[in-house]
C-alpha cells in the first residue's frame, strides 16, 4: 500500500505524518507536491497539518484550489481513502470532499494540549480500536470548531460519520462534540486531533498508531485498493 | 477601474464568539451604552471592468474564494469608479 | 520623495543626532575616515550601522569577557548563530535575540518578528530550525495596559511558530514591576545540521553575484536599529506606520527555499546572511567587511513594495522575511529556479568587487562611495564610566531581611499563586510544543528537550534569567543566570554544551547601568569558564527603561545541552511510591532577591551570598554520571521559590505525593541557594547512586501513594493535598488575567 | 438605539500580507480583472444614544479597544436608527 503526503505551501506537518507512516508503520510513503497532477499509484492520500498558504483567508480555503485538488477529489470519489489532519481536515471541508466547516475556537486562541476522545470504530481509520474507546490524541490549532447545519449534523449522526467525539472537555466549541467526521462513504476522514503525533512511546503517547495500522489493515482486507 | 467593498458577515444562526468577547470587553470598559457587537470582515479590491462586468467578477471571487456559504453570507457595494 | 538635505545641510542642521550619532562621531566619519562630508545616505549608514545594535560599541568591552571557545565550539560569535558539535558530524545552531523595543510598541508584531528574526539567524547558517524558545519578562498583572502586552506579545511569539511549524518547547515567564512599561522579549531558536552544510556570511570571489531573495521592501521599521536610543513618535493620527509586521508564511517558503539551496546545491553559494537590524545595508557590508571584499549593489533592482523609495529608505528598511546570498557567478538562474519553485522571487542586486569599496547606485547616480571597513571595523569605541550603584553600597553596610513564618502551609499555597512561580500553561498551551513529533519533553518541565532523529541524542534547552539577583549584586547573579541554566539541563539529564545570551540593561550611559552591565557579564564568564560552556552567541538590548527608571539589569542565559541517551531523559515529576528523595546542595539563608521576600515585603532587598562554582559544578557532573548510568527517576533543579516549591511541582499531574522529614525551618524551606536539585532514586538503585554521589546528598523522604505534601520540619510541619496545590499554581495566572482593576 | 459600523483598515503603508496572499488566489482562480484585493473589518454595534452621544461612544470604543493605532485606521458610518 502506497501512502501519498500531501504537501502544500505552509504545510508544516508533513513530515509528521511522513515520520509516522515511514519510520513507524514501515509503511512506503512518499510526499506528493501540490503542483503534481495526478496521484497515480497511490493507495491512500494523507493531508497533512499546518498553514497552507499562511491560512491567510480562511484556513484552507486557498489549498482547495491547488494543482493537485482535482486529483484528490477524483482519488476520493473513486472510493480510496482520504485523511486529512487539522489543516488537512480544513481543506476537506472547503473542498466539499466533508460536510461542515471549520471556525474559530471559542477561546479565540490556539490551543496545544492533549484532549481525550470517544472513538467510534465504524470506520475504516477506526477498526483497530474499541468502539466507544476514550483515546488521548494531541491538538494544536486556532480554527477547530465544527460547524454544520442541524440537518447535516443529524445526517453525521445517523449515517455513522462521527469517528471521534471530545469525550471530557470540548476545547473548541465543536457542535455535537466533533472531533472528527468521514463522509458518508465512509473513505474520507478529517480530524482535527493530531493522530500522527501519537505513535511513540518516547515522546508519551501511541494512541494515534492504531488509526495508520487501521488504514494498513483495510488494504489487506479488501485487497481492493490496489 | 471600479471599486468594490465585499462585506462579509456569520450567517445570523452562527454564533460568534468574537463578537462576544468583544461586547464584554466593551462593557468592561463602562460602555454600557453599546448593545451588541458584531464582527465581520470586508475585502476591497478593484475591478478592471472592461475585462468583465463587475457583478460577474464580484459574485465569482466570492462564491468561490471569500466566502464559505456552511458559515457565512457576503453582500457588496460599489464604492466609486476610479 | 522629499528633497533631500545636502552634506553641508547635514552639518548645519545635524538630523544624525537624532538618528543617534553623536557629534563625535559624525566628525570622526567625516575628518577621518572619509575626509569630506557625508551625504544623506551615508550619514544614514553611519548611522544605523554605528547603533549599538549593529557595532556593540558600549558593550564590547564586557562582551570581551566571555569565552568563546573549547573543543565542541564550530562557530562562536561573529555569525547568524553559533555552531557547536554534537557528534556524528551533527552540529547543534543556537542564537538568542530581543525584541523589547519593538513589543513594547507593537506588541503583537513585535514579538512576531523577533521569533521571525531568529529563525532567519538559524537557517541561514545551513541548518534547520528544531526548537524554539522565550524569556519573557512583564510587570505585575494589574494593570490592563500590562495585560494587554502579555496577551498580545504570547499570541505573537504563538502566532509566528505556529504557523511555520517550529514547535516552542520552553521559555520562561516573569513579573515585576520595573518591566511594566518596557517588557523583555527575548527570543532563540535551536537548529540542527550536518556540519557538512556550514554556511558562512561571506561575500567573496570578484564578480560573484549579491542576490536578493524574500518579501519586498517597504518603508517598515526604518531607524528600528536605532530606535532603542530615540523615542517613537505618537503617528495615530498619520497614514504612516514604521511598524514592521511579520509573515510567517513568506518565511516559511523562504526557509525552505534556502535549506534546499545550502542542504543540495552548497557549491552554487558563496555566503548567505539574514536581513535583521539596518536591513540591506548591515547584511552587505557585513557580508563584504568578513570577506574583505567591495561590494556594489544597484538599488533600482531592489523589489519594492512602495513606490518613490529613496536609497536612504531602501537601505535602511528592516521589512522582514528577506535574506541576502552571495552567488557563484554563473548560478544565477540555478538559484533563481529554486526559489522560483517556492514562488519566491531572487534577484540579483550587485556584484562583489574588487578593493574595498562599498559603492551603491540608485537611479543612475552613486549615493554612497565608502570604504566597507568604515561602516563596520572603524567604529568609535567609547570607554564608559562605571560606578557602583549606591543601593549596593547601603545593603553591603545593612544587614539582610530575615523572614519569619508562622504557618508554612499558608506562605506554601501562597506562593503558588505568585505569577512568577504560577504555572505558565495558559500561555505555552498557546505554542505548538509537538509539531515536528520531536518533543520529548515540552513546556512545564525544566528544559524542553528534542530528540535528534537516526540517532539516540536528543537536545536539552533552557532559558532563564534573574533580574532580581542581578540587580542585588550583579557579579554574583550573573554567575546565579548561568548556574541555573546549567542545572535545568542537567535536570534533564543533558550535558551543557555552550550558551547564549541576551543580555538586557537599561542606558548604558548611566555609569551605574554600565556597572551592572560589566559586572554581570563578568560574573557570568566566571561561570562559563568553571562549567565549559562558552557564549557562542547573543545579543545586547540596551536603554529598557521604565518611567525613565531602569529595568532590572536583566542578562537572559539561553543554554543547550546534549543527551547521549534519549533513553535517560530525566522527568522533573516524581515516578513512583517508595522512591526514594534526596537534596543536593546546601541551603544556606539565601532571601534576599526571593520570592518570598518579595511576596512578604513586597520589595526585594539586602546582599547576596556568593556561590561556590567549583562545587556546585561537581555535584552536577556527579549527578549528571548518576543519570547517565539510570540511577534517577526523576530531577527537578530548585529555582523560585526554593525546596518547599520544587518538592510541590514535582507532584503537579501525578498522582503521588511526597512525605519528607528534614533538618531545615520553615524560613530555610523557601530560601534561594542556588545550584540545588531533588532528585528521586527507586530504592534498588539507592546504594549505586549514593556511591556515584559520594555525600553531599541528604535523604529527606520517600514517594508516596496518597497524593499528599507531608513534610516535618524542624520548626513545624506541612500537610497539603496535592491537588489542593496544583489548583491554586493552575488558575493562579488565568485568574489575574480575568481580574478588572 | 443607532447602528454603527465602524471600519477598520491598515494604515496605507503597512504590509499587509494577508491581502497579497489572497490577491495571488484571486489570480491563480483566473480573475486578471481584479487588481488589489485588501482585507479589513467591520464592527456593527449598537448605541444607546440616550446614555451617550453616538460619536463619542464609537470613538471611545474604537480608539480603546478595537483599532490598533500602530497598524490601523478607522472610519465610521450611522447606518440607520433602530
Ligand atoms: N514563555 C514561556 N514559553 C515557554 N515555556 C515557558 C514559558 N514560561 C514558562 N515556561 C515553562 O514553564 C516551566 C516553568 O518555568 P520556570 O519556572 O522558569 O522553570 P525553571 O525554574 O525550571 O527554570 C518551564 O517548563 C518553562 O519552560
Ligand atoms: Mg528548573
Amino acid at each position: 500500500m502506497k501512502f501519498a503526503v500531501i504537501v502544500f505551501p505552509g504545510s508544516n506537518c508533513d513530515i509528521d505524518l511522513y515520520e509516522a507512516l515511514h519510520t513507524v508503520c514501515h509503511a512506503d510513503v512518499q510526499y506528493v507536491s501540490h503542483k503534481e497532477k495526478t496521484l497515480a499509484g497511490f493507495d491512500a492520500v494523507m493531508i497533512p497539518g499546518g498553514f497552507s498558504y499562511g491560512d491567510y483567508l480562511r484556513c484552507g480555503a486557498i489549498a482547495r484550489f491547488a494543482n493537485i485538488m482535482p486529483a484528490i477529489i477524483e482519488f476520493a470519489n473513486a472510493g480510496k481513502p482520504v485523511f486529512g489532519t487539522c489543516n488537512g481536515f480544513q481543506i476537506l471541508t472547503e473542498a466539499g470532499l466533508l460536510p461542515g466547516a471549520l471556525k474559530q475556537n471559542n477561546s479565540l486562541k490556539f490551543v496545544c494540549k492533549t484532549v481525550a476522545l470517544e472513538v467510534n470504530n465504524k470506520t475504516m481509520f477506526t477498526a483497530k480500536y474499541q468502539d466507544h474507546e476514550i483515546i488521548n490524541l494531541p491538538i494544536a490549532h486556532a480554527d477547530g470548531s465544527y460547524y454544520a447545519d442541524e440537518e447535516v449534523l443529524n445526517e453525521l449522526e445517523e449515517n455513522n460519520q462521527i469517528a471521534f467525539r471530545y469525550a471530557k472537555e470540548n476545547p473548541n466549541g465543536s457542535l455535537h462534540n466533533i472531533a472528527g467526521i468521514t463522509n458518508e462513504r465512509g473513505n474520507v476522514l478529517g480530524m482535527m486531533p493530531h493522530p500522527e503525533r501519537a505513535v511513540e512511546a518516547l515522546l508519551g503517547n501511541e494512541d494515534g498508531l492504531r488509526l495508520f495500522k487501521s488504514i494498513l489493515l483495510g488494504s489487506q482486507v479488501t485487497g481492493e485498493m490496489r | 477601474m471600479v471599486n468594490v467593498r465585499i462585506f462579509v458577515t456569520y450567517k445570523q444562526s452562527v454564533f460568534d464568539p468574537q463578537g462576544e468577547t468583544i461586547t464584554e470587553a466593551v462593557h468592561a470598559l463602562g460602555h454600557k451604552e453599546v448593545k451588541n457587537v458584531k464582527v465581520g470582515k470586508f475585502f476591497d479590491v478593484e475591478i478592471d471592468q472592461t475585462v468583465k462586468k463587475v457583478e460577474e467578477s464580484v459574485k465569482e471571487i466570492s462564491e468561490q474564494l471569500l466566502v464559505n456559504f456552511n458559515l457565512e453570507t457576503y453582500r457588496y457595494e460599489v464604492m466609486e469608479e476610479a | 520623495m522629499s528633497t533631500e538635505m545636502t552634506p553641508q545641510e547635514i552639518k548645519e542642521q545635524k538630523p544624525y543626532l537624532d538618528w543617534g550619532l553623536t557629534q563625535k562621531e559624525y566628525e570622526y566619519i567625516s575628518e577621518k575616515l572619509l575626509g569630506r562630508l557625508p551625504n544623506y545616505t551615508e550619514t544614514g549608514l553611519f548611522s544605523v550601522m554605528w547603533s549599538e545594535h549593529c557595532s556593540y560599541k558600549k558593550s564590547k568591552p564586557a562582551l570581551r569577557l566571555f569565552p568563546n571557545k573549547n573543543e565542541r565550539v564550530l562557530q562562536g560569535p561573529g555569525e547568524g548563530a553559533g555552531i557547536v558539535d554534537i557528534g556524528d558530524n551533527q552540529a547543534v545552531v543556537f542564537k538568542a535575540e530581543s525584541h523589547n523595543h519593538p513589543s513594547a510598541v507593537e506588541p503583537y508584531e513585535g514579538a512576531a518578528t523577533g521569533v521571525g528574526g531568529i529563525l532567519r539567524d538559524i537557517f541561514s547558517m545551513g541548518a534547520r530550525p528544531i526548537a524554539s524558545l522565550d524569556s519573557l519578562h512583564f510587570g505585575e498583572i494589574n494593570q490592563a495596559r500590562t495585560k494587554y502586552l502579555i496577551n498580545e506579545v504570547v499570541a505573537g511569539i504563538g502566532g509566528y511558530g505556529n504557523c511555520m511549524g517550529i514547535p516552542t518547547v520552553a521559555g520562561e515567564t516573569t513579573f515585576d514591576e520595573c518591566y511594566t512599561g518596557n517588557p523583555l522579549v527575548n527570543a532563540m531558536s535551536v537548529g540542527l545540521m550536518d556540519q557538512k552544510d556550514m554556511q558562512k556570511g561571506r561575500a567573496v570571489g570578484v564578480g560573484n553575484a549579491v542576490m536578493y531573495v524574500g518579501a519586498k521592501t517597504g518603508r517598515d521599521g526604518i531607524h528600528g536599529a536605532t530606535f532603542a536610543s530615540a523615542d517613537f513618535a505618537d503617528d495615530r493620527e498619520t497614514q504612516r506606520s514604521a511598524v514592521q509586521v511579520g509573515d510567517p508564511f513568506m518565511e516559511k517558503l523562504l526557509m525552505e527555499a534556502c535549506l534546499e539551496l545550502t542542504s543540495a546545491h552548497a557549491e552554487w553559494l558563496v555566503g548567505i546572511q539574514d536581513m535583521g537590524a539596518a536591513g540591506i545595508v548591515s547584511s552587505s557590508c557585513e557580508m563584504a567587511s568578513k570577506a574583505k571584499s567591495g561590494m556594489e549593489l544597484t538599488l533600482d533592482y531592489v523589489p519594492q513594495r512602495e513606490s518613490n523609495m529613496s536609497a536612504y529608505e531602501i537601505m535602511l528598511s528592516e521589512s522582514q522575511e528577506r535574506m541576502l546570498l552571495c552567488v557563484r557567478k554563473g548560478h544565477e538562474e540555478d538559484v533563481k529556479a529554486i526559489f522560483k519553485d517556492y514562488d519566491l522571487e531572487a534577484v540579483v542586486i550587485g556584484r562583489v568587487t574588487e578593493g574595498h569599496r562599498y559603492l551603491l547606485k540608485h537611479q543612475g547616480k552613486i549615493v554612497t562611495d565608502i570604504p566597507v571597513s568604515s561602516l563596520t571595523d572603524d567604529v568609535l569605541e567609547e570607554p564608559s564610566e562605571q560606578k557602583i550603584p549606591q543601593h549596593i553600597i547601603d545593603a553591603e553596610n545593612s544587614s539582610n531581611w530575615k523572614p519569619q513564618i508562622d504557618n508554612p502551609t499558608e506562605v506554601l499555597n501562597r506562593i503558588l499563586q505568585q505569577a512568577t512561580i504560577a504555572s505558565k500553561e495558559s500561555f505555552t498551551q498557546t505554542y505548538d510544543s509537538q509539531v515536528r513529533t520531536s518533543t520529548v519533553v515540552g513546556p512545564g518541565s525544566d528544559a524542553g528537550v528534542i530528540r535528534v532523529r537516526g540517532t539516540k541524542k536528543a537536545l536539552a534547552m533552557t532559558t532563564d534569567g534573574n533580574g532580581r539577583f542581578v540587580y542585588l549584586n550583579p557579579e554574583i547573579g550573573g554567575k546565579i543566570a548561568v548556574i541555573e541554566a546549567c542545572a535545568n539541563i542537567i535536570s534533564s539529564g543533558g550535558l551543557p554544551l555552550a550558551m547564549t545570551d541576551c543580555l538586557n540593561y537599561g542606558d548604558p550611559n548611566d555609569p551605574e547601568v554600565y556597572w551592572e552591565l560589566y559586572q554581570s557579564v563578568k560574573g557570568m564568564t566566571a561561570a562559563c569558564n568553571v562549567f565549559n560552556t562558552p557564549v557562542i552567541s547573543g545579543n545586547v538590548s540596551l536603554y529598557n527603561e521604565n518611567n525613565g527608571k531602569a529595568i532590572f539589569p536583566t542578562p537572559m542565559v539561553g543554554m543547550v545541552g546534549l543527551i547521549k541517551n534519549v533513553a535517560y531523559t530525566i522527568p522533573s515529576f516524581v515516578q513512583a511510591e517508595g522512591d526514594i528523595i534526596y537534596l543536593i546542595g546546601e541551603t544556606k539563608a539565601d532571601y534576599s532577591g526571593s520570592e518570598l521576600q518579595k511576596m512578604l515585603t513586597g520589595n526585594i532587598s539586602g546582599s547576596l551570598n556568593d556561590v561556590d562554582l567549583i562545587e556546585i559544578s561537581n555535584n552536577m557532573q556527579k549527578l549528571l554520571s548518576a543519570m547517565q548510568q539510570g540511577y534517577v527517576a526523576s530531577c527537578h533543579d530548585l529555582s523560585e521559590g526554593g525546596l518547599a516549591v520544587a518538592l510541590a511541582e514535582t507532584t503537579f499531574k501525578t498522582d503521588l505525593g511526597l512525605s519528607v522529614k528534614m533538618a531545615l525551618n520553615s524560613a530555610e524551606l523557601f530560601s534561594e541557594t542556588p545550584g540545588r536539585f531533588v532528585v528521586t532514586v527507586s530504592p534498588d538503585k539507592k546504594e549505586s547512586f549514593e556511591k556515584v554521589m559520594e555525600g553531599n546528598i541528604k535523604e529527606i523522604g520517600q514517594v508516596t501513594k496518597t497524593p499528599q505534601l507531608k513534610m516535618k520540619l524542624s520548626d513545624n510541619e506541612i500537610e497539603v493535598a496535592v491537588e489542593e496545590m496544583q489548583q491554586l499554581w493552575e488558575e493562579a495566572i488565568p485568574c489575574l488575567m480575568k481580574s478588572k482593576d
